[in-house]
């Protein structure tokens, strides 16, 4: 399937950019499975959703958990824990 | 419980005037007998050091549905008569307004605690992350673990 | 505790400016990140009927004194940076404020407990007393419970 | 002794005046005894501080109790539970 996939804050910079179309191979459709696939592009990748800090995730602009599932032409979000306010 | 009559949430680059807003709240719903209201500021001096500028990323499209969801909840849970919440994005100065957050309700205790509670959901929930620039270079502000603690006190028993 | 840099406290017949105070209290503490304030209204609809207007009978000199020792308490109790508090007496229309309680802070919870603690006091211990006058003739209020039972919550262990 | 008496809201509509200074017979120097003195008066001074509702006090601008003294000059106020804010 296909998503987008947004990028923020400190998150955004150590990528560098900040979106991304992707096709996905199949049985990636949870985010826990996402991240892992994203950590195979590389060291920052895989630094970057492994222990070195709290990566969030949102889908089509809710925040959700690790076990949430995506589909076709959605819209998940990577960042950091918010600090607004 | 929730008899909204009045909600309005903003997301914007431009300051906003405290004044005229709670005056636009209260005469949206005047029936209040109470109103009270929240608005943090840039603070000069920040944990890092001197602060010469804030700078507020978000999520487009996502901050909004956020904030409005929060405003919703806290009518859930207490008789709001109208919430304002306004978030600034962007380039701001030391002393600069970031947020407000106003609730009317017939009395008192609605309205603080709905505004405290709105607070520590926005804080934690809302899509917003604050880059501070300074005399210590620049660094992303952490999120502290005192405000989901702060957030955790309003759960309620299942 | 306390490190109170503006206190500033009013009673008065004449109506106030809610931005505009809220801008002198900024002002007096250009080091707050929080700002909360609670405005008080004489609402239409009171529990015995429709309203026409309020009168409020005060104890010239003993009001000032509780409004600054409640505000001294609450700045005892939270790192306040200013307080600013105004009551008004004398006849007032229905939707018209009556009080105005704001404080400042270097971080919200203080600013917001410290603004229900002193209007949880300020409602229990200044000598004011509203008079409604409306449809139903005119009668002074009376003192609600739930109002002594909102400023024991803050009484201290011993 | 002397002392200023001072009377607000539901209470001044009932004493019908606002103030007063008195002199005090020997022995009557707390609000409670202040109190009782001011119910030999007659039946609305009786009832007003008889179980009619409850009667708070001041003296010298401080809200006390029924046990506090007061001395020669002080102002001792009587009023209903307050409602303001």
């Amino acid at each position: 399937m296909n998503i987008t996939i947004l990028y923020f804050a400190r998150i955004k910079e150590v990528v560098n950019y900040s979106s991304e179309d992707v096709e996905l191979p199949d049985g990636i459709e949870t985010i826990v499975a996402l991240k892992s696939w994203l950590s195979g592009r590389g060291d920052t990748w895989q630094k970057l959703f492994s222990g070195g800090g709290v990566v969030r995730a949102a889908i089509n602009h809710e925040l959700v958990d690790d076990m949430a599932t995506f589909e076709d032409g959605d819209e998940v979000a990577f960042f950091p824990p918010v600090t607004g306010g | 419980m929730s008899a909204l009559i009045d909600l309005n949430v903003s997301v914007q680059a431009d300051d906003f005037d405290v004044g005229l807003e709670l005056q636009r709240l209260r005469a949206a719903t005047p029936q209040a007998g109470a109103l009270v209201n929240f608005v943090g500021l840039v603070r000069e001096l920040s944990a890092a050091g001197q602060l010469s500028e804030m700078v507020i990323e978000h999520y487009p499209g996502m901050t909004e549905k956020a904030l409005q969801q929060i405003a919703l909840q806290a009518a859930q849970r207490w008789p709001l008569l109208g919430v304002r919440m306004i978030h600034r994005v962007g380039r701001l100065p030391a002393q600069a307004q970031i947020v407000l957050v106003a609730a009317t309700s017939l009395h008192r205790q609605a309205a603080f605690e709905a505004c405290a509670f709105m607070m520590d959901y926005l804080k934690t929930e809302a899509p917003f992350w604050k880059k501070e620039v300074g005399d210590f270079g620049q660094h992303w502000v952490e999120a502290r673990v005192s405000d989901e603690q702060a957030k955790q006190q309003w759960k309620l028993p299942k």
